[in-house]
C-alpha cells in the first residue's frame, strides 16, 4: 500500500531505488572511515607498546609485550590452562557474568522502579542501598562464600552487586524523570497501575537503564572475576591470580584481554538491544 | 464587574452536575516564594451531555482549571465534583487533549490512538480497528507507522485528538485542540467533534483562545477574568439552534450578536490582563 | 651484640619501607614487634611498615622501586630468580612454614598418608602463595602430579572453615589459628605438620625458610649500612622472642591483633612461636632443601644460583 | 495548477537576495523503509526587508522549508543561499520562533530572554536591561523569575518571541509564533512584530495556517500544495499600504479581495490534502 | 515589587503568610514521619540481629552483633586504633575518596562531553574506554603502585577509575539525550562550542551526572579501600585488611560500618548540590 502511493505522487520508484541504494553506500563509506581510524589507533597503541618493551625501554617483567600476549592466549588455546581448556575457562567466567548481570539487572530495574514510583519505599530503603554500596565488594566476597558455598552462586552474587547499583541508580532516576504529562495522560486514559509501568514509565525510563548496562555488563565481570580470586577452581580470574601468584605478568594481561573483549562485544550486543528497544529515538536523525 | 454579565442557572436540580467546581482557588508558590493566586473563587457546573467553552486572557488560568478537573492537581481551596462524588486522584471518567503535545513518542500513531482502548482490555486486533477508523477521521491514514517525532505539529494534535476520542470518555477535557490546525482541517475537525459528541453525549469542557470556536460549538461559554486570581466574569448561555455546520454560522446574525455581546467582556479583560502584567514596574 | 651505630640522631636515620604480606599473621610477627619493642628506633632505622594483603603485590612493589624490602616467604626469592629478577633474604626469621596440612574429617578413614591426597580438593590461601606450594610438594611427594589436585584459593580464618565445613574443600594447608580452631572443632585432623621443627623436618626433608626479609640485590649492595641495622633490628628481635612466653609476647603487640579474643591469640602463638630461628639466620642445607622442593613440581627453579637468593653476612655481623 | 496563480517576480538583480532556495527537494525514510518525499523542486527568493508568509494545509511542509532555511537539516537535493552564500550549518543570521516551545526550561524567563545578547558578549547588566524591555514589551513584566514549567502556554509563546526578537536577526523565521495567543494579544504582538520588522528591515519567514494574518501581516504570501512532495503553488504581492493597523485591515475591501484570491487557492489543497491522506485505503 | 501585586490583588498578605506557615508545617510533619519509620526499620534490623547473634543462633564468630560493633569503634575512637587515632584512619581515606570522587566526576564529565559530542571521537576512543572498564581494579591497583608509588595517588587512582566510569557512562548518555530542538536555538541565537556546552548541554545532562555522583561516591570510597588494601599504613582499608588478617569479624564490620555512614553523608551532599543546580525541575511539584 505504502508503494502505491509513492508510484502516485512520488518520484519514480527507480529514483528511489537508487536513493536508497545511496544511502546504503554512504553509511558503508562511514563504517569503513570508523573501522579504519579504530584499527590504526590500535596498531600505533600497540606498535608503540611492543617498540619500548622489545627495546627495553619500559621493562617486560611489569609490562609485557602485545606479542608475548598474544603468544601466551594462543598457547593457553592450544595447550590449555592448568584448570583445564581455555574456552572452558572462558565458558565459566562468562556464565557467572551473564547471570550476575541479568539478575543484577533484573533486581536493579524492580527496584529502582519502586522506590522510584513510590516515594515512602525509598525513604525507607534509599539509605540503606547507599549504604551498602560503599561496602568494598572484595570485603564482602568472603561473606558470599561464607553464604553461598565456593560455587558458582557466591561469584553471581559477587558480580550482582556491583552491576545491581549501577542499574538501581539509574532506574531510580530514569523513573523520576518520567514526563508528567504523560503519566497524566495514560492515567486519564484508563492505566492501571501495571500498565502505567509497561506503557509509560518503562519505556521512557529506558534509555536511563540501557545506558546503565554499558558500564553495568563490566563491572559483572569485574564481580565475576573478583569472586573467582577467592575460592575458585576455574575461570578467567582464577587463570589471572594465578598468573598473579606466579609473577606472570604476561598471564595477567593475556586474562585481562580477553576481558576486555568480552566486555566489548557484550557492550555491542548492548547497543543492539539500544537500537530495537528505543527504536524511536533514531527515527529522527 | 461586567454589566452584561448573565448568569446562567443550571435546571438539572434532579441528579448532580457531571462536573461541578465549588469555591475552587489555586494557588502557586513563586520563585521568590510568594504566593501567586491563580483563580480565586470559582464556582461552577457543568451538566451532564453539555458543551461548555472556556474563554479569557493569556495566561489567566484555563488550563490550571482544567488540570483541576482532570484531577492532576488538587485545588488549594474547594472541592471538585464529578457526579456529585468528591474527586480524589485521577478522574477516570475523563479523556483529555493536552495544550501541548502528549502522544506517546515511543508508540506509533497505531499504538498511540489505540491505546485508550488496549488499556482498557480489548485485544490487539479489534483495538487496532477502531483506532484505524479514528486514525481516518483526523486524517492521518497514511500515517499510521509514523512515530510522533515524524509528524508535523498540526499532525500530532490530530493524534493526540483521536487517542483522547477512541475512549469515548464521559468528560471530554480539550485545551486548544485546534490551534495548530489550518482553517479548513479545523473546520472538519469541529464537525467531527460536534458529531462524536452528539453521538455519546458526553459533557464537553473546551478551552480556546478563538471566541468564534466558542460560540460554534457550544451550549455556553464562560470567561475568565484576567489573572492573578482570576474569576468567572460571564456565562452566555448559546441558543443557536443544532446540528450546526461551523464553518458557515459565523455568518447568522444571532451568532454576530452574541459575538459582539461576549466579545466587549473579553476584551476588557484582555486589555486588564496585558495592563496588569506590565503595571507594577520595578 | 648491638652495632656501634645505634646512636645515631634520629633525624639522619635512614628510612625503609618494608611491605609485608599481612602484617597482623603470627608468621609475620617479628615485623611489627620490633616496632613494638622499639628496636628499629633503637638500631637507628626510621621503618615503615606498609600493609599487604592480596597476593604477590608486595614482592613487585619492591621490585618496582616503590618499596626498599618485602617480608614473605623465602621460597618467592627462587620464583623470581626464574624471572630475572634477583632478590636476596637478608634475614631468616622461621625455618619451618609454619603451616599445617590438614584433612576434613570427613575423610578420616580414606586419606592416611600424603599418597591419598591425589584427587583432592585442596584450600590454599591464594593461587601461587607459599600453601599452593607446599600443597602441591606433598601431592608431588606422595606420587602425584601438579594436575592431581585441585588448589582452591579460600583465604584463611572464616572462609576456610566454612569451606571446610560444607565440604567444598577436602583438605587445607593453613597456619595458626585456624588449625588450631579446625582441630577444636572436630572440623579436621593434621595430616602434615610442617609448624613443628622435627615434624616439619621431616616432612619436608630437612628446612624450608619461610618467613624472610628480602630486598633486591641491587639494593643490598648500595645500602650495606642500613640493612645492618635493619638486621640488627630483627635480630634482637628474634632473640627476645626466644627469651619471653607467648603471653608476653601477646601482650606486646597491638591489640586490633587479637580483638576480642587474647586467649585464642596466646594459644596460636604456643603452637607456632617454635618455628621462629634465635638468630636469623639461614641455616645450613636450607636453600637447597627448597630448592630441591620447588624443582620438583617447576624445573625451571634447577637453575637458581642460591648463593645468589640469600645472604648471611648481615646476620653473622649482628650475632657477634 | 491554478488558473489564478500570480508569479512574484523579484526586482533586486542588484544584490543577492537574503535567502533562495534553490530546487530544493527533501526526503525522509519513512518507518517502513520507503522514502517520503515532502518537499519537491521548490524555489523561492526572499530579499532582503521582506515579509514572507507561508500558508498551506497541515503537514504539507512549512516547518521542514524552516527548517532548511534554518540550517537546521541539508535539503535532499538543491541548495539554500544566504546573500548569495550556500549555507552551510546553522544559519547564523537568523533567529527562530519554533513551532514548538523551545525556551530553556533550566533558566528562568529573564535568562532565557536575555540569553541572545549575553551569547554574542554583552555583560550581564546591560543584556538585562535590555531583557526587560522585551520582556515588558511581550506582556510578562511579572514574570521575569518565573521558569517556562511555570508559565502558561501563551506565555511560554512570548518567552519565545522575545528571545528571538532581543537579538535583531537579519533573517527572522517563525513558525506559526501566535497561534496559542487570544485574538487581542495577537493583535498586539503582530503590531509589535510589524514595528520591530519596520525598525530593523529583517527578512521575514512566517509561517501560519491563518491567511488573515499572513495577508495582514506580510509584503508576500505563498501557498504550498497539499503534500507529499509539495511545490509552491501560488506567489502573492500583497499591496496593502503601510504601516497597517492589524486589527482593523481584514475590514479593508482590498484585503477582503486578496483574500477571497488566496483562499481559492488554499482550500483546494487543504481539500487534496486531506483526500489524498485517506485515499490509500489499505 | 512582588509583595506590591500580592497585597493588590492576592488575598491579604496576613493569609499568605499562614498558608506559608502551613505549608512548612506539612513539610516538617512528612519529615518527622520519615525519620521515624527510618528508625523504625533500623531498630527492627539491628534488633533482630542483636537478638539472633546474643543467642547464638547465628554465629558471632561469622556475623558479629550490633552491639559489638559499636563498641568496637568505640574502642578505636578512643584508645585510638594500630595504625594511630581513628579520625586519622578516616580523615586518610575521606580525604583519597574525595580527591578520586572529584578527578573521576570531572573526567567523567569532560570525556563523556567530548565523546557525546564529538562522533569520530567516540568511535575511537569508545571501544577502548569500554574495554579498560571490564579490567577488575584489583588486578590494576598493583600497576597503579608501580606508576605512582604507595603513597595517596596510587589509591586515588585506584578510586578513580571506579568513579570515571559510572560518571562518565551517564555523561555520554545525558548529552546525546539533549534536545535537538534547544541546542538548534542556542545556535541560531549565536551560541559557539564553549557557550552551547554550558549553556545548553550541560544543564540539560545535569541530571543524568548528578544521578551518577549518588552511586559513583560509593565506588570512589571503594576504590579507595581496595587500594588500601594493598601497600598501606593508614586509612579505613587498612584497618579492615588488618581486621580480616586477624579473623576480627567486628572490625570488618566496624569498619564497613564508618565507610556507609561516610557515604550516607556524602550522598546527602549529592543531593543537596542536585537541589540547588536543577532547582528548576522542583519548582513544579
Ligand atoms: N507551577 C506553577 N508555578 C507557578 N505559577 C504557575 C504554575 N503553573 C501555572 N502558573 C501560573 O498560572 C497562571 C495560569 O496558567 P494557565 O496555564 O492556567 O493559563 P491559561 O489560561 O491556560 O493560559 P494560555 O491561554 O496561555 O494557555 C499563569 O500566570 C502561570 O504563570
Ligand atoms: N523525521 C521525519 N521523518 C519522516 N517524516 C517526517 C519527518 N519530519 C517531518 N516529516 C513529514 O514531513 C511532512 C511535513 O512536515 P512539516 O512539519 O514540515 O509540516 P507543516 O507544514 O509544518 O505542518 P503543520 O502546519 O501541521 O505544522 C509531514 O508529512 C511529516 O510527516
Ligand atoms: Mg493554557
Ligand atoms: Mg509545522
Amino acid at each position: 500500500m505504502k508503494m502505491q502511493i509513492n508510484s502516485v505522487v512520488s518520484p519514480a520508484s527507480r529514483e528511489v531505488v537508487s536513493r536508497k541504494a545511496e544511502l546504503k553506500r554512504e553509511a558503508l563509506k562511514l563504517r569503513a572511515r570508523n573501522l579504519s581510524l579504530q584499527l590504526a589507533v590500535f596498531v600505533v597503541l600497540t606498535g608503540s607498546w611492543q617498540f619500548l618493551s622489545s627495546n627495553k625501554i619500559i621493562d617486560p617483567f611489569f609490562f609485557s609485550s602485545p606479542f608475548d600476549i598474544v603468544k601466551h592466549i594462543w598457547t593457553w588455546a592450544v595447550n590449555g590452562t592448568t584448570a583445564g581448556p581455555l574456552w572452558l575457562q572462558f565458558w565459566v567466567t562468562f556464565e557467572e557474568t551473564i547471570l550476575s548481570f541479568i539478575l543484577g539487572g533484573v533486581f536493579g530495574i524492580i527496584f529502582g522502579y519502586a522506590l522510584g514510583v513510590n516515594e515512602l519505599l525509598s525513604v525507607i530503603l534509599g539509605p540503606y542501598i547507599k549504604m551498602i554500596n560503599a561496602i568494598p565488594r572484595v570485603v564482602l566476597v568472603p561473606i558470599f562464600i561464607l553464604w553461598f558455598g565456593l560455587g558458582m552462586p557466591s561469584k553471581v552474587a559477587s558480580g550482582l552487586v556491583l552491576t545491581f547499583f549501577i542499574v538501581f541508580f539509574n532506574a531510580f532516576q530514569g523513573v523520576r524523570e518520567v514526563d508528567r504529562n504523560l503519566v497524566n495522560n495514560a492515567r486519564l486514559l484508563g492505566a492501571s497501575k501495571g500498565q502505567l509501568a509497561r506503557h509509560v514509565i518503562i519505556p521512557s525510563a529506558l534509555t536511563w537503564i540501557l545506558s546503565s548496562l554499558h558500564s553495568s555488563f563490566g563491572f559483572a565481570l569485574i564481580g565475576a572475576v573478583v569472586g573467582e580470586f577467592i575460592g575458585a577452581t576455574h575461570g578467567l580470574g582464577y587463570l589471572i591470580a594465578q598468573s598473579q601468584g606466579a609473577f606472570d605478568t604476561t598471564g595477567v594481561f593475556a586474562g585481562m584481554l580477553i576481558l576486555s573483549v568480552t566486555a566489548l562485544i557484550a557492550d555491542w550486543g548492548v547497543s543492539k538491544l539500544e537500537k530495537r528497544f528505543i527504536a524511536w529515538r533514531y527515527v529522527r536523525k | 464587574m461586567s454589566a452584561l454579565e448573565t448568569v446562567y442557572q443550571a435546571n438539572t436540580q434532579t441528579e448532580p452536575a457531571m462536573i461541578e467546581l465549588k469555591g475552587i482557588s489555586k494557588e502557586f508558590v513563586k520563585p521568590s516564594g510568594d504566593v501567586h493566586s491563580v483563580l480565586q473563587g470559582i464556582n461552577l457546573q457543568i451538566p451532564k451531555g453539555e458543551f461548555v467553552s472556556i474563554v479569557g486572557p493569556t495566561g489567566c488560568g484555563k488550563s490550571t482549571t482544567l488540570s483541576l478537573i482532570a484531577g492532576f492537581e488538587p485545588p488549594t481551596q474547594g472541592k471538585v465534583y464529578i457526579s456529585g462524588q468528591k474527586l480524589e486522584g485521577t478522574n477516570q471518567r475523563a479523556a483529555c487533549v493536552f495544550q501541548t503535545e502528549n502522544a506517546f513518542p515511543w508508540k506509533t500513531v497505531m499504538d498511540n490512538v489505540s491505546l485508550g482502548l488496549r488499556l482498557r482490555g480489548k485485544n490487539k486486533a479489534e483495538a487496532n480497528d477502531e483506532a484505524r477508523k479514528w486514525i481516518a477521521r483526523v486524517g492521518l491514514k497514511d500515517f499510521e507507522g509514523h512515530y510522533p517525532s515524524q509528524l508535523s505539529g498540526g499532525m500530532r494534535k490530530r493524534v493526540a485528538l483521536a487517542q483522547c476520542l477512541i475512549v469515548q470518555p464521559e468528560i471530554l477535557l480539550m485545551d486548544e485542540p485546534f490551534s495548530a490546525l489550518d482553517v479548513h482541517t479545523r473546520h472538519l475537525m469541529e464537525d467531527e467533534l460536534l458529531r462524536i459528541w452528539e453521538e455519546t453525549s458526553a459533557s464537553v469542557f473546551f478551552i480556546t483562545h478563538d471566541l468564534e470556536e466558542a460560540i460554534a460549538l457550544s451550549d455556553r461559554v464562560i470567561v475568565l477574568t484576567a489573572g492573578p486570581g482570576a474569576r468567572v466574569k460571564g456565562d452566555y448561555r448559546i441558543d443557536l439552534p443544532r446540528p450546526r455546520n461551523v464553518a458557515e454560522i459565523s455568518f447568522d446574525p444571532a451568532f454576530m450578536r452574541i459575538h459582539q455581546q461576549i466579545w466587549q467582556d473579553l476584551r476588557d479583560e484582555v486589555i486588564i490582563s496585558y495592563e496588569n502584567a506590565n503595571k507594577f514596574s520595578s | 651484640a648491638p652495632s656501634s651505630s645505634s646512636n645515631n640522631s634520629s633525624t639522619t636515620k635512614p628510612r625503609v619501607v618494608i611491605m609485608v604480606g599481612g602484617l597482623e599473621k603470627i608468621i609475620y610477627m617479628p615485623f611489627m614487634l620490633a616496632q613494638q619493642l622499639g628496636y628499629y628506633d633503637k638500631y637507628g632505622v626510621n621503618v615503615s611498615l606498609v600493609e599487604e594483603s592480596a597476593g604477590q603485590d608486595a614482592e613487585v612493589a619492591m621490585l618496582a622501586g616503590q618499596t626498599d624490602g618485602a617480608g614473605g616467604f623465602y621460597d618467592h626469592t627462587l620464583d623470581l630468580a626464574t624471572k630475572g629478577k634477583q632478590v636476596e633474604a637478608v634475614v631468616t626469621m622461621a625455618d619451618v612454614p609454619g603451616e599445617t596440612l590438614m584433612v576434613s574429617n570427613r575423610l578420616k578413614d580414606k586419606v592416611k598418608t600424603i599418597s591419598d591426597l591425589k584427587g583432592l580438593k585442596i584450600g590454599i590461601t591464594g593461587l601461587g602463595s607459599s600453601t599452593n606450594m607446599l600443597a602441591t610438594y606433598n601431592v608431588v611427594k606422595g606420587g602425584g602430579k601438579e594436575s592431581d589436585y585441585s588448589p582452591i584459593p579460600v583465604g584463611a580464618g572464616a572462609t576456610l572453615i566454612a569451606a571446610m565445613k560444607n565440604g567444598k574443600i577436602d583438605a587445607a594447608v593453613t597456619s595458626e589459628p585456624t588449625a588450631s580452631i579446625l582441630q577444636n572443632q572436630d572440623i579436621a585432623y593434621t595430616l602434615v605438620d610442617m609448624n613443628h621443627k622435627a615434624a616439619a623436618h621431616q616432612a619436608l626433608g630437612g628446612g624450608y625458610a619461610s618467613t624472610s626479609l628480602y630486598m633486591t640485590n641491587d639494593y643490598v649492595n648500595a645500602h650495606k649500612d642500613t640493612v645492618q641495622k635493619l638486621v640488627d633490628a630483627y635480630v634482637a628481635t628474634l632473640k627476645w622472642m626466644s627469651t619471653h612466653t607467648p603471653e608476653q609476647i601477646a601482650a606486646k603487640m597491638p591489640s586490633d591483633y587479637y580483638a576480642g579474643n587474647q586467649s585464642l591469640y596466646v594459644q596460636a602463638l604456643k603452637g607456632q612461636l617454635s618455628m621462629f630461628t634465635t638468630d636469623g639466620k639461614m641455616p645450613a642445607g636450607v636453600p637447597q632443601n627448597v630448592q630441591k622442593i620447588l624443582s620438583s613440581f617447576k624445573p625451571a627453579v634447577k637453575k637458581v644460583d642460591l648463593s645468589k637468593t640469600y645472604t648471611n653476612e648481615f646476620v653473622d655481623k649482628a650475632n657477634q
